[in-house]
């Protein structure tokens, strides 16, 4: 092999503590290496121009550039050496910015290690293979999994674009938080007359397929071709017949049923369609206060049904599809504010949750949308916003901070005025975080011209007194302790990950982050995209969001969704496993072992069994090649031989003993 | 006592290439300082790893190995984690009866935004293989067919690391 | 029948003497047997940790190596101040480099793990509220009460590792097996003004007016405390807080073994009821089957 | 007001703040829920937050001068609800010793009081109230403390008039005398 070595220096990045000639000097040493330098910026337009002159020049058949993660620039520089006539395969890189000169001061230590790494990845590349990646047919489908707005834009913006749109939703209508919001931000437009439309559209749109009290419940294949099945839970009403007309909720005796739309705050009749916008509007069981279900009688649903459709006996259902694509929109969870027990726990009635305090603004909510408090239903004059209860805090776990409580605690403040002139609202506050366009004039607006008192300090106790609450806190710009009697306390919790975030990622192979919201591929330049290939995020649940932020992803996942999807065929990764007939016994453990399904056993011309990958599906993990007994499957370019040299490279043999000494 | 006062051992990483390899370039953004003995080899899954790649590093005289993949039930391939753990268990006891102290070797969990846990990791299991020094010389084991490329079906079935 | 050290604490010996010689008597009612520290010394109180922690540990461990010496785990302390103390001297000798520096003052090395607890916590944790409950022969309905267990007692959290440390709930269940009406007391954990009393005696006024303040506002009968600094700044000095705040304040404070010992029919004589500066008699007449006082 | 010069912070105080407490003082972000929950922040020079700022800024002597320092009761309400895991009760603790060892007494009585205490701890092996009570006067010149107290504190038996001496009485004495002797630096 001819191979050609170039070690970036990236301005100073590198070059500042790594002595990148010395390094190009040594490698000029190494083993088929023909040409050795250094460049500024190896993925600047000059620096691949550079690569791509010195192939042509040294005839090189194989190139390594020293420079920052493959995770980042591979690709573009497997590009590079396509362009100068190689195989895009015959190349390999050595990082050695975020492994070397980011996080060692010492030039000379740091200038043998970038010595050795780029040995190493000479030594792996005298052993590469030009490999040819095979096409495959795409699924010309995209699964969107959540219905909140993220969700909702992504499939919307799928849809117009000509593709075929599976959307499911966990609850029983789509809309996620933004359907329970009374008001929004920064303009104070109704939320339902903004989403109300969309969510409608999404029911009439005809690419647009909708599965609500929906979950995925296993998902199978790889970019192009995923086989997910989902799992439509029992609703014990026939959705095809359903009309919406209410009549059976007016009816139902059992009323007690919890109220997850209205956060609690009041029950639901047992069969209930959660709010009048809902999408789809259709009505549904709960089986756990149903008296039919649970003691036998009752049905009285049933009789007064127009259309006959409830189904006492219903079942889950499972639906299977073909996608090309995923995105997921699962959204975010409130944090549990019960950890904090100086804010009582519980015991106060009147001491309620921020998205509590949006259905008490809603005219759709309980109290109709006049702010009535919880223990005895009075109007209450002063109301205490406590912020950042549950965020940037690390007594609790959760030292990240939250985004969007500033700016929905001063609409609340807003609001409070609004329905309530003769109301005084205190804000207690650590920072007000209000980066976003007209966010801080809005902020403002709360305390100039709606009169909120912000004061800056975190709330130490909350006691009642009366029938008031005590809130303790301090101000900390007047450097003191203050106390105000509160009708009403509301806390901005703070935003997790959605409940069961954890276990849908494991399905889809999208890996959350320590406190379980989805990773992107990279927080800059791939925002919306995973690690795997064709699964794509959307609005929170990759991080605290708010509206325009979330619509903005929304769109921006189903632009990646378009682009892959436009195509009618895809290449596979050729880096995947690979047989030796001859030294494959047909043992059949390599086949059980892939987790992806990706080998079969078949017979070659003597009918002996032998082992066989389906290049389009092996995903390239490797395990395969540790579980074979025969080194007869190995995966290209991370095969047992190359690594082993890169053991060798790294740990030349030291012992040359013999038995006999 | 900080590793890097000292001088330099030899220490070699198996990392895989979603999470923990992630996790050492989010601490290379990050300029969290590490120790810089260790060298780290790329491979796709921890579930690549062939006990006898550590093995093999480990007579070739690397004072330190150590693995890390991602978290169990996080990985990208599903399931290659938990068999690199079932492997590396075993290793573990294996090495024992070879003569290499076992505790030159580890294995771990470091997600690909883990970046401050990886510094930790790095640190520690660097100052763990100081603490212990250079790795002795192995006398009883000698260079041969053991360390041929094609060892791994050499060694394959009798081997208790494998399966 | 469950067995620890035994603790007092120097205001046993003085200011609060009812509430040592009540906690001896629920005990023994209750079949804890309580072994007495032989010879203990005083653990250094807030004055000590005042002013140096290794000269308050070591005042502290001299008195857990006399409890280690009983061959005992558990020493049991009624005051919160003295646990307070132990229970730092002992965790913070887990620590080797502490335990040595604390083991220079004294003469015999403390090489023990003994754990500190509260008697409150060995009553509920080690007897329980059920067998208290059970052996309750006059039980005191009819009267209303607040229970207050003063600011260290379960505070910080991971140090004192008993109960709720916002809302503590041991003192409120023993004292409803009892057959008391206890009312949520809100201030349960908030501070008296502890050993403020003697030199900056405004604070107190100020801090257990708030409390008395408080319990008042629940229209309780008396308040309960587990504490003798708190009992006595709520109880001795509510005179001296009602002159500074203008106040009528007039609510006996009790000891929670006082009350015990009432309901488990313990000698009168034992529970020092006397001895309290707020007179109790009229709160005592409330209980529906009167336990007469004396 | 006080001008700081915010390049003339101690850095020595703010690091031996942080090893005598074994806490980051760092960490503090200002949240102020320490003096939220500080009952005694009503007789406090500088709030607890204001102190732990002043301690972040390295300005020794404001901070040791304080009477916030010595007014503070130990109610741990601070250390317990710091978002940031600070033992703030054990910082002003540590500030309290600072201040002792430099010989500062801002506020004075607080000081004779824990005195007093300690010597007859230190004479009896046990406190002896009625003892110290006198001490404290006899240091304080403060003759009517709780003068008003007495008779009903004698008529309940709540100050008995001889101390309980011990056995051990000496060993409580030598303690003490190793930690003059400079037996502990903590
Ligand atoms: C009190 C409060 C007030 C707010 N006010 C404003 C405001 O005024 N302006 C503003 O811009 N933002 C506001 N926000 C923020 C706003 O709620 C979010 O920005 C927005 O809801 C994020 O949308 P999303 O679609 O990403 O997530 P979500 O709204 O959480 O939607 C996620 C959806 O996915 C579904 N789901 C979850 N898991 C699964 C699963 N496993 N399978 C299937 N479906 C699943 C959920 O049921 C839900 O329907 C406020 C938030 C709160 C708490
Ligand atoms: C000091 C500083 C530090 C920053 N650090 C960070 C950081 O660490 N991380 C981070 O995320 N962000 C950082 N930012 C923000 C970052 O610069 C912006 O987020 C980003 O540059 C925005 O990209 P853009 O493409 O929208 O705009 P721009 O970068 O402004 O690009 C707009 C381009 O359009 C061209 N253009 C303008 N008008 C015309 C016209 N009429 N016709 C043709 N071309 C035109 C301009 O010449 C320019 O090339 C920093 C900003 C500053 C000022
Ligand atoms: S190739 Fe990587 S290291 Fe080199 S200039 Fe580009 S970003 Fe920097
Ligand atoms: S189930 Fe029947 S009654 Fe109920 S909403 Fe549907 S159509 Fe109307
Ligand atoms: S059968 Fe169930 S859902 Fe129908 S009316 Fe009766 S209780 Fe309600
Ligand atoms: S957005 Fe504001 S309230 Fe919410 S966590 Fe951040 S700073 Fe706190
Ligand atoms: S590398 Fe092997 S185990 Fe992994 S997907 Fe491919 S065939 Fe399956
Ligand atoms: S494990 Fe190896 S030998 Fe067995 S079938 Fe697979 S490739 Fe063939
Ligand atoms: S509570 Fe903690 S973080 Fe907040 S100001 Fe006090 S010490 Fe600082
Ligand atoms: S421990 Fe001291 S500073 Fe902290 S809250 Fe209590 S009195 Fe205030």
């Amino acid at each position: 092999m001819r191979i050609g070595v170039f070690i970036c220096h990236c301005g100073s990045n590198i070059a500042g503590t790594v002595d990148v000639r010395a390094v190009a000097q040594a490698a000029k040493g190494f083993a088929d290496v023909v040409y050795a330098s250094d460049t500024m910026y190896a993925c600047s337009e000059p620096g691949q121009e550079g690569i791509i002159q010195a192939v042509r020049e040294h005839n090189l058949d194989g190139v390594v550039v020293a420079s920052c993660t493959p995770r980042m620039h591979e690709p573009t520089f497997r590009r590079t050496v396509e362009r100068a006539g190689l195989n895009r395969y015959c190349f390999e890189m050595a990082n050695i910015r975020e492994h070397v000169s980011w996080i060692g001061k010492d030039t000379e230590r740091n200038t043998i290690k970038a010595t050795e790494l780029v040995r190493m990845a000479v030594e792996k590349l005298r052993r590469n293979r030009p490999l040819t990646p095979k096409r495959f047919d795409v699924t010309k489908r995209v699964l969107v999994v959540g219905g909140g707005v993220a969700g909702i834009q992504a499939a919307l913006d799928c849809a117009e674009g000509g593709q075929e749109v599976v959307l499911v939703e966990r609850e029983q209508s789509i809309g996620g938080k933004m359907a329970k919001l009374d008001k929004t931000f920064p303009t104070i437009d109704c939320s339902s007359c903004v989403l109300g439309p969309k969510m409608v559209d999404v029911a009439q749109h005809p690419k647009i397929t909708l599965h609500t009290m929906a979950e995925v419940e296993s998902v199978s294949g790889y970019v192009g071709n995923f086989q997910v099945t989902i799992r439509k839970k029992a609703r014990f009403v026939d959705w095809e017949k359903c009309t919406g007309c209410g009549l059976c909720m007016e009816k139902c005796p059992s009323r007690k049923a919890p109220d997850p739309f209205n956060e609690y705050l009041c029950t639901a009749p047992t069969i209930n369609i959660p709010f009048p916008q809902a999408i789809p509007k259709k009505a549904a069981i709960n089986p756990e206060t149903c008296i039919m279900k649970q003691k036998g009688k009752c049905g009285l649903c049933a009789k007064i049904c127009p259309v006959k459709c409830i189904d006492f006996d219903q079942q889950d259902e499972l639906v299977t599809v073909d996608v090309g694509a995923i995105v997921v929109a699962t959204g975010y969870d409130l944090f549990d504010w019960h950890k904090y027990p100086q804010y009582g726990q519980g015991r106060y009635p009147d001491v309620i949750t921020s998205l509590q305090y949006e259905r008490l603004l809603s005219a759709s909510g309980p109290t109709g949308g006049h702010i009535k408090r919880p223990s005895d239903g009075k109007e209450p004059k002063t109301v205490v916003f406590i912020q950042c209860v549950g965020s940037r805090d690390r007594s609790v776990d959760r030292p990240y901070c939250s985004g969007f409580c500033c700016m929905y605690t001063a609409k609340q403040a807003i609001l409070t005025k609004d329905h309530i002139p003769d109301s005084q609202s205190y804000v207690f506050y650590m920072d007000i975080r209000s980066p976003g366009k007209a966010y801080d004039e809005f902020t403002r607006r709360a305390m100039e011209e709606y009169g909120a008192q912000y004061v800056r300090g975190r709330v130490a106790m909350i006691y009642p007194k009366g029938d008031q609450l005590i809130v303790r806190g301090a101000d900390t710009l007047a450097g003191t302790q203050v106390e105000v009697a509160a009708d009403l306390v509301v806390l901005a919790v703070g935003v997790e990950a959605a409940r069961g975030a954890a276990v849908l990622g494991e399905k889809l192979r999208v890996v959350p982050d320590q406190y379980g919201f989805f990773v992107e591929s990279h927080p800059k330049l791939r925002p919306v995209e995973t690690n795997t290939a064709g699964v794509f995020l959307a609005g929170a649940c990759q991080g605290p969001k708010d509206i325009p932020a979330s619509v903005a992803q929304g769109s921006a996942a189903a632009a990646k969704v378009l682009a892959l999807l436009v195509k009618d065929q895809l290449e596979s990764d050729p880096q995947v496993s690979r047989v030796t007939p001859a030294r494959c016994v047909g043992c059949g453990k390599c086949v059980q072992t892939c987790p992806f399904g990706a080998i079969k056993l078949v017979e070659d011309r003597f009918g002996n069994p032998k082992a066989e990958v389906v290049e389009t599906v092996c995903q390239g993990c490797g395990i395969c090649t540790v579980t074979c007994p025969q080194g007869a499957i190995q995966l290209e370019h991370f095969t047992d031989n190359q690594i082993l040299a890169e053991v060798q490279a790294l740990c030349p043999p030291r012992i040359r003993v013999n038995y006999a000494s | 006592m900080s590793a890097s006062d000292s001088r330099e051992l030899r220490i070699v990483g198996f990392l895989c290439n979603w999470c923990s390899y992630g996790g050492a370039d989010t601490a290379g953004v990050a300029r969290f300082a590490q120790p810089t003995d260790l060298r780290i080899i790329r491979v796709p899954c921890s579930g690549r790893i062939d006990p006898l790649f550590i093995v093999r590093a480990l007579v070739n005289g690397a004072d330190g190995v150590l693995v890390s993949g991602c978290h169990p039930r996080d990985c990208h391939y599903a399931e290659g984690n938990f068999y690199a753990r079932r492997r590396l268990e075993t290793l573990k006891r294996f090495l024992d009866a070879t003569g290499i102290d076992p505790a030159r070797f580890e294995y771990t969990w470091v997600s690909a935004s883990e970046g401050q846990r990886w510094q930790h990791v790095v640190t520690e299991f660097t100052r763990r293989i100081h603490a212990l020094g250079p790795a002795p010389l192995l006398r009883h084991v000698s260079d041969g067919a053991w360390f041929d490329a094609a060892a791994p079906a050499a060694a394959g079935p009798a081997c208790p690391c494998h399966g | 029948m469950p067995k620890v050290a035994y603790y007092p604490g120097c205001s046993g010996q003085g200011t609060s003497l009812e509430y040592e010689r009540s906690t001896r008597a629920v005990c023994q009612a209750v079949g804890l047997e309580l072994v007495d520290v032989p010879d203990w010394s005083c653990c250094g109180s807030s004055p000590a940790h005042m002013v140096n922690h290794v000269l308050s540990a070591a005042l502290s461990a001299r008195n857990l190596d006399l409890a280690h010496s009983l061959g005992m785990e558990v020493v049991a302390t009624p005051c919160p101040s003295c646990l307070t103390n132990l229970r730092n001297a002992a965790v913070e000798m887990e620590d080797e480099g502490f335990r040595s520096k604390v083991n220079a003052l004294l003469d015999r090395p403390y090489t023990g793990a003994v754990d500190p607890q509260s008697v409150l916590q060995v009553l509920v944790e080690q007897v329980g509220v059920d067998e208290v409950a059970r052996r309750v022969t006059k039980p005191l309905t009819g009267l209303r009460v607040a229970c207050y267990y003063g600011c260290i007692m379960n505070r910080p959290p991971e140090r004192m590792r008993f109960d709720d440390h916002e809302n503590p709930m041991a003192m409120d269940r023993l004292m409803e097996a009892i057959g008391l009406e206890v009312a949520p007391f809100p201030l349960k954990v908030e501070c008296c003004g502890a050993s403020f009393g003697v030199p900056r005696g405004d604070i107190v006024m100020r801090l257990s007016g708030k409390l008395l303040d408080a319990a008042r506002g629940l229209g309780v009968d008396a308040m309960v405390t587990a504490c003798p600094l708190c009992q006595m700044n709520l109880d001795l000095r509510q005179r001296q807080i009602n002159a500074a705040l203008h106040e009528r304040f007039r609510i006996p404070v009790f000891y929670y073994t006082q009350l015990l010992g009432l309901a488990l029919d313990v000698p009168r004589q034992e529970l020092g009821l006397d001895r309290l500066c707020v007179d109790p008699r009229l709160a005592l007449g409330k209980i529906k089957a009167p336990a007469p006082v004396q | 007001m006080r001008i700081y010069d915010l390049a003339t912070a101690e850095q020595d105080f703010i690091a031996e703040v942080a090893a005598r407490s074994h806490q980051d003082v760092r960490t503090c972000y200002q949240c102020g829920n320490c003096t939220a929950g500080c009952p005694y922040t009503f007789v406090y020079d500088y709030s607890v937050s204001q102190i732990m700022r002043l301690i972040q800024l390295g300005q020794q002597e404001t901070v040791l001068r304080s009477k916030s320092i010595w007014l503070c009761g130990s109610c741990q309400s601070c250390t317990t609800r710091c978002p940031n895991r600070i033992d703030v009760a054990k910082i002003m603790d540590v500030c309290r010793h600072m201040a002792r060892e430099r010989g500062y007494a801002t506020e004075r009585e607080v000081k004779l009081f824990a005195d007093s205490f300690l010597r007859s701890v230190e004479r009896h092996g046990r406190a002896f109230e009625l003892g110290l009570m006198v001490d404290y006067v006899l240091h304080s010149g403060k003759v009517f403390t709780d003068l008003d107290l007495a008779p009903t504190a004698l008529a309940r038996r709540k100050l008995p008039f001889q101390p309980h001496p011990i056995v051990g009485r000496d060993q409580v004495e030598r303690i003490f005398q190793r930690f003059r002797q400079g037996g502990a630096h903590a």
